[in-house]
């Protein structure tokens, strides 16, 4: 009943792993920053729509957030772009020492990126519960600080796996990779957030 | 290159091994093979691996069992309110408990029921349907489902303790927010909501991912079943959605715990700003519902017209469209909120537009049937029914596209008509039909023939007697989610109908269940390809073995199994000692890499304990956010550590 | 009701969670049986500043102390019988602060009720003629809330109104100074 | 036309749908609005009916059709091959639905901006708020002592073009007369407006259309259309304050009404009681209605919805009062001289 097999050619030569598209991981994680990428979109349309009917933004009787921490956030985040380039290209190059030696200085950079993030908080010059528009800066710095503390767990994981044996597996290798791309994603998202936060409410 | 000696050695030993891995093949074939990846591929035993388990067809059939049980709870609650609108100014359920009933209702039937069960078929069939061994990321696929389950626990748990939601499936605010809805009732649905969007979404990233990578070798694009595009789409589409409803409920919630001003209009918020976001979610939602049964209605035209869906560009091309479109017209959920009025003649337009495409794929398939030479077998009753009921929805929905009549229409119970003839027609008898299809490939055995027919009359009759009084209730100006109505409005005689239909539809739905469940130990034994029909997953045993097929099928046209001289091509060499799957290229198909299959675990399970634990504390306290991370963290950090601590003995290539 | 229901909590959380469902979540829309009143205990002339009396707590506190949708409606009159005319909200002004942890005559729900009810000096108006026992009660239990005595999860963490306090969810449990020890 | 439209409507909707009372009916042509929805109606109906008519036959013909001896069917080995004709039926397809969507868009864009032009030519203003559960009716007027307050029912002069505003002190609620036009939100925060110019003397009710909180099925309102000259009388005689208890029970009714619970949220024109969180009673016993529409106007009624709200309508703001008998009845004595 079931139709028996007539053997055309063997994929016993494949490979189990390639850098970019080919991997099945790459498509997970870009689906995840299309969710993510979705969610901060809508995140964004709020705060325009909020800001739509309104004469003052901010509300009238309130001070923009002061740029200082914000600003230090971006350039720090900005100038981490290059230990991350370094480090996916030596992933491809599978350039594990490298790796070893630079991964811990991406992880010092996440730390004291959150710390500035905890200054931000503070810079905003308004309390959530305020009106609608501290509200939804709150929430986006909020939603940002997730992806800078999730990713910077998963780096100090990958960290930890690369100074094993285990670093020389092009599997984790690729892991390494796809982890930079999301770091770019991550930063990327900082820039129109840092001008929403910052900008937007002082033209 | 530059790795120390110690890990060169281990390379060079590694690769002289791998000449000696245990491949399939000529030489390897046939009873051997099968047990050899039986040892391989089964799940440990005991009801820890019941937990563990990272098989898409036990995962498959555990939603779509969990959803049929919601579907069964959700039509029980809609008894009630039948009940109670039997008769006008009627007091068997009080004001409070009725609004719970409807909440509960749609909550259910949208979140706990059609999704869901839409998503189980699809990981269930879909790995068959493209002739590979797995889904991709099959423990997320767990996590996806074990987050749904305890999504649903959620809701009725505060249902059985009487702290159900009473705000309506859309929970509008200001009535769901701080002040108007005190409790935990409408934060319990808030986390519900949570729950559910992130189960959907897992299980997005899961299919779109199988679809694109696992498909078999010679699977292009192009010759992809019409049921794997529909997912596609679909998938694509929970992923650009669930977010809109994720991101309201968050703000919703956070303004009734933490006293964010996000919908107070007295403090620079707004309360449309709800409806948008929900809306832009609720619009696709019904088209992510509706689409995957576009796919069930093809699949089984195509198998009892015994012909291929006639033009299947076309019908690729309105899949696509209508799920594009479908992101255009959410303002028409809102034309009674006074926007501007010319924004609305655009959203009537587009609303009228995404008619079009779903015209045409009714067509492709009328003249599938004229082509053909169709078997009235039950699943084909089910696709008549579809079409008989389905266009008096579309075309209602075209009536009330219209900004001046659905000013009229909208909120009454003309609208609840039109949906449910989009959601039961246009949804739910495809899937009773698509479930007596592909009943024997699950089980093993056919359902009961005439079961089956009298069923399918019964709900098919019930269903018009339901709900076509329904649009005339609404014209005699009877709103929605009223839980009386008083006399002498012409009222009565449409309501006695709908709830003595409500009963004959709820007959029938026990009939099914009771064909299913007999079915399960009468049926007759069925063969691999029970229906004659063309695509993969017949091409295997009924039930499949838990690896699916012992060699990675290949396709060389959109029908493949009817293009087979007797012999099926296979291509070779996946090792049969470790789990592993087959990626192809997106568009040609062609073999790429072979991807290892993660081994059952269980911590997709703890992950999803810890993480339900982390939502429900977080809505008796802020505090429960910072606290529950940790654990769902460390869970989730287990998950994804790598198990095997011998390496891979490919090279990389770049 | 509020420490029986932790006790039991530790105990059974699965039966705690259904009293807590039943109790906190239940609109006693239907009012209580004719003749019932508010207490009468301290009557404006035998009460000055700083007196503690040691009776029971009322019964019927349990009923509202805890309890959701008696808050809101609470909520409800303190709005809309002008309460905020005197006391703000809650901040005080021409009346006293009712945030704060001071209680000239009592901060137990029922003394709050009397309070409410047969009116204090220096300006307090008796309600009892204009509002019902129920209402009253419901009152109370708002003004009590105020300075964070009730559960967290049975609160409002702010009005669909300009925003004038911080969210009531994170208000943090005043204690209550001159009251008496039936205070829980 | 529009009594064709109706009959029309009905004939091909629902036949016999038209032979009852229709007072919260769609099938009306009391008002000009209605009317555009009816003909507007019929028109899609229509084209919606042919449509589905043409899927139906083609559905049969494809069922029944007798079929060649080889047909495009796997059996046959030509399962690849497809009838050429049917490709040009799929565009002719596309070509008639696209032209009756289209056809049908344009139809509804003109009675939209008919209706919307019609709006532009105001007479009568009102303002309207609905609160949890009742509606709050404001006649406005230049001159300040003509602006009356009542509620629950709306009268209308015949032929005029009427503007309500829309307002909301609570929650999102939608005011909705089937039988004279569409309905439109009351949003808080935010304010609407919705014209009506109605065209036949008559009684019609409405009813909140979106879903506000427990009572929402009891949230009703009653319109009357008069004669311009019925419609001055009511009015003149709204303004009036509440006549002064005459029966020496329905003084006491007045003591307590006015000294009492009632003043707390009830205003009663002429008097001390001025509360505003309930409706204004001035004139009550005029009314058709109790407690937004939850029952006729009576005596019975009033002593039942007096002694009891609370379970007549469960959750409605007006409470339970422990009234000794007397005082219930003279209560209602007073109340009943409210006319």
């Amino acid at each position: 009943m079931i139709p028996a097999p007539r053997f055309t050619d063997s994929v016993a030569d494949l490979p189990t792993h390639k850098f970019g598209p080919s991997s099945l991981t790459w498509w997970g994680i870009i689906g995840f920053m299309v969710i993510e990428g979705a969610a901060f979109g809508l995140a964004f349309a709020a705060y325009f729509f909020l800001m739509g009917h309104e004469q003052g933004w901010p509300p009238e009787g309130r001070q923009a957030p002061d740029v200082l921490a914000g600003t230090l956030f971006t350039i720090l985040i900005l100038l981490s772009e290059i230990p991350n380039t370094m480090i996916k290209k030596a992933a491809e190059k599978r350039d594990v020492p490298a790796i070893r030696m630079l991964m811990p200085l991406l992880v010092a950079i996440g730390a004291v990126l959150l710390v500035i993030r905890g200054f931000e908080f503070n810079s905003l010059n308004c309390r959530w519960t305020d009106d609608a528009y501290s509200s939804i800066i709150w929430a986006l710095l909020l939603l940002h600080t997730t992806h800078i503390l999730t990713d910077w767990v998963d780096t100090i994981v990958l960290w930890l796996l690369m100074r094993t044996n285990l670093g020389w597996d092009g599997r984790r290798l690729v892991d390494t990779d796809e982890n930079c791309l999301y770091w770019r994603y991550v930063w990327l998202l900082w820039l129109p957030i840092y001008l929403m936060i910052y900008w937007v409410p002082r033209l | 290159m530059n790795e120390p000696p110690e890990v060169r050695e281990e390379d060079e030993r590694l690769a002289k091994e791998r000449e000696k891995l245990a491949r399939d093949g000529p030489q390897l074939k046939g009873a051997k093979l099968e047990a050899r990846l039986e040892r391989t591929w089964h799940r440990p035993p005991g009801i820890l691996g019941w937990l563990a388990t990272v098989d898409h067809k036990e995962i498959g059939r555990r939603y779509i069992v969990t959803a049929l049980l919601f579907l069964a709870a959700g039509g029980f609650l809609a008894l009630l309110m039948r009940l109670q609108l039997a008769r006008p100014d009627s007091n068997l359920i009080s004001a409070q408990r009725y609004n719970e009933l409807f909440t509960m209702h749609g909550s259910t039937m949208m979140f706990l029921f059609a999704v869901p069960v839409m998503e189980g078929v699809a990981v269930y069939i879909i790995p068959l349907m493209l002739g590979t061994r797995s889904t991709a990321f099959p423990r997320l696929n767990a996590f996806s489902y074990y987050m749904y389950l305890f999504g649903g626990l959620l809701l009725w748990g505060a249902f059985a303790l009487n702290i159900a939601p009473d705000i309506g499936w859309f929970a509008y605010t200001p009535l769901s927010g701080p002040q108007f809805s005190p409790g935990k009732r409408a934060d319990i649905w808030a986390q519900m909501i949570t729950f559910t969007e992130i189960s959907a979404l897992a299980a997005a990233v899961v299919l779109v991912c199988t679809i694109l990578k696992t498909r078999a070798p010679g699977m292009t694009l192009a010759r992809m079943p019409l049921f794997a595009w529909a997912m596609l789409v679909v998938a694509v589409m929970i992923i650009f959605s669930m977010p809109a409803v994720a991101l309201a409920s968050s703000m919703l919630i956070s303004d009734r715990l933490v006293g964010t001003q996000f919908y107070n209009s007295w403090e620079h918020g707004d309360a449309l700003l709800w409806q948008h976001l929900f809306w832009f979610f609720g619009h696709p939602e019904v088209y992510i519902i509706f689409l995957p049964a576009t796919g069930f209605v093809s699949v089984i035209v195509e198998t009892f017209c015994r012909r291929p869906v006639f033009a299947y560009p076309v019908v690729v091309l309105a899949l696509v469209s209508t799920g594009i479109l479908a992101f255009g017209l959410w303002v028409h959920h809102m034309f009674a909120t006074g926007l501007p009025r010319v924004g609305y003649s655009f959203y009537t337009a587009a609303s009228m537009t995404v008619a079009i495409p779903t015209a045409l794929q009714i067509f492709c398939w009328l003249a599938t049937m004229w082509d053909g030479r169709p078997r009235l077998q039950v699943p084909m009753l089910y696709v008549i029914g579809f079409i008989i009921t389905f266009v008096i929805g579309g075309l209602t929905g075209v009536i009330i596209a219209s900004v001046p009549l659905d000013l009229q229409l909208h909120d009454t119970y003309f609208i609840v008509a039109h949906f449910h003839y989009v959601l039961i027609g246009g949804a739910v008898f495809p899937l009773l039909g698509i479930l007596t299809y592909w009943y024997p490939k699950i089980t093993g055995r056919m359902m009961s023939d005439t079961l089956g027919k009298i069923g399918f009359w019964t709900i098919f009759l019930g269903f018009q007697l339901t709900f076509f009084p329904m649009h005339l209730s609404g014209l005699l100006g009877m709103p929605r989610r009223v839980y009386t109505y008083p006399a002498g409005l012409g009222l009565e005689l449409p309501n006695l109908l709908s709830t003595i239909g409500a009963f004959v539809v709820a007959s029938s739905v026990v009939l099914f269940v009771i064909n299913g469940l007999v079915s399960l130990y009468r049926g007759a034994i069925a063969p691999a390809n029970p229906w004659g029909a063309t695509s993969l997953e017949w091409a295997t045993s009924s039930p499949p073995p838990v690896y699916n097929f012992a060699h990675v099928p290949v396709v060389e046209s959109r029908t493949p199994l009817w293009d087979i001289a007797g012999e099926l091509p296979v291509v070779t060499g996946l090792r049969v000692d470790e789990k592993e799957i087959l990626l192809t290229t997106v568009v040609a198909a062609t073999p790429d890499l072979r991807e290892p299959v993660p081994a059952a675990s269980l911590w997709p399970f703890i992950t999803s304990i810890a993480v339900a634990i982390f939502f429900i504390a977080s809505i008796f306290s802020p505090w429960a956010v910072v606290f529950g991370a940790i654990p769902s963290a460390i869970a989730i950090i287990a998950w994804f550590w790598p198990k095997e601590m011998k390496r891979e003995p490919e090279p990389v290539i770049t | 009701m509020s420490s029986r229901f932790r006790a039991s909590l530790l105990i059974l959380g699965v039966a705690a969670t259904a009293l807590a469902a039943c109790n906190r979540e239940e609109r006693h829309s239907r009012a209580k049986p004719i003749g019932e009143t508010v207490p009468t205990g301290q009557s404006p002339d035998t009460i000055f500043p700083g007196s503690t009396t040691a009776q029971p707590l009322d019964a019927r506190a349990s009923l509202y102390d805890n309890n959701a949708p008696a808050l809101s409606e609470g909520q409800f009159l303190y709005t809309r019988m002008n309460c905020v005319g005197c006391h703000s909200h809650g901040g005080g002004g021409m009346g006293v602060a009712l945030m704060d942890d001071e209680w000239r005559y009592g901060g137990r729900l029922d003394q709050i009720a009397a309070s409410i009810a047969e009116g204090r000096p220096n300006g307090m108006p008796a309600w009892r003629a204009k509002l019902t026992d129920d209402q009253i009660w419901k009152l109370a239990a708002y003004v009590r809330s105020l300075s964070g005595q009730p559960s967290k999860d049975v609160v409002n963490s702010r009005a669909d109104a300009m925003s004038a306090t911080s969210p009531a969810t994170l208000t943090p449990r005043e204690p209550v100074r001159s009251s008496d020890s039936a205070q829980q | 036309m529009s009594r064709r439209t109706r009959a029309a409507a009905v004939a091909l909707l629902f036949t016999g749908a038209c032979s009852i009372q229709h007072y919260q009916s769609t099938f009306s042509d009391a008002a000009v609005e209605v009317r555009q929805f009816n003909i507007l109606f019929v028109i899609f109906l229509v084209i919606c009916a042919i449509m589905y008519l043409a899927v139906i036959a083609f559905l049969v013909a494809g069922l029944v059709r007798r079929r060649r001896r080889l047909a495009n069917v796997m059996e046959d080995g030509r399962h690849h091959e497809s009838d050429p004709l049917l490709r040009t039926a799929l565009i002719g397809w596309g070509v008639v639905v696209g032209t009756g969507l289209v056809g049908l868009a344009i139809a509804s864009f003109i009675a939209d901006r008919s209706m919307a032009n019609a709006a532009a030519s105001e007479k009568l203003s009102i303002t309207l708020t609905a609160n949890q559960w009742w509606w709050d009716v404001r006649y406005n007027s230049a001159d300040s002592s003509k602006t009356l307050r009542t509620a629950n029912e709306l009268h209308l002069p015949v032929g005029v073009p009427v503007r309500i505003i829309l307002n909301s002190n609570d929650v999102i609620h939608s005011f909705w007369v089937p039988s004279l036009a569409g309905k439109q939100d009351l949003i808080p925060g935010r304010q609407n407006d919705i014209s009506i110019t109605p065209t036949k003397i008559g009684i019609y009710r409405g009813q909140c259309a979106e879903y506000c909180g427990a009572q929402h099925a009891h949230m009703a309102l009653v319109v009357n259309v008069d004669s311009y000259a019925d419609f001055l009388k009511w009015w003149r005689h709204q303004l009036q304050p509440a006549p002064p208890p005459a029966t020496p029970l329905a003084l006491a009714g007045y003591n307590f009404v006015t000294g009492r619970n009632c003043s707390a949220c009830h205003a009663i024109a002429g008097t001390p009681a001025s509360g505003t969180v309930g409706p204004d009673l001035t004139h009550l016993a005029s009314r058709r209605t109790i407690a937004a529409g939850t029952m006729p106007m009576g005596k019975g009624n009033l002593y039942g919805w007096v002694a009891d709200p609370q379970s007549l309508k469960p959750g409605s703001k007006m409470p339970t009062i422990a009234l000794e008998p007397d005082e219930l009845h003279a209560v209602v004595a007073y109340l009943e001289t409210l006319k």
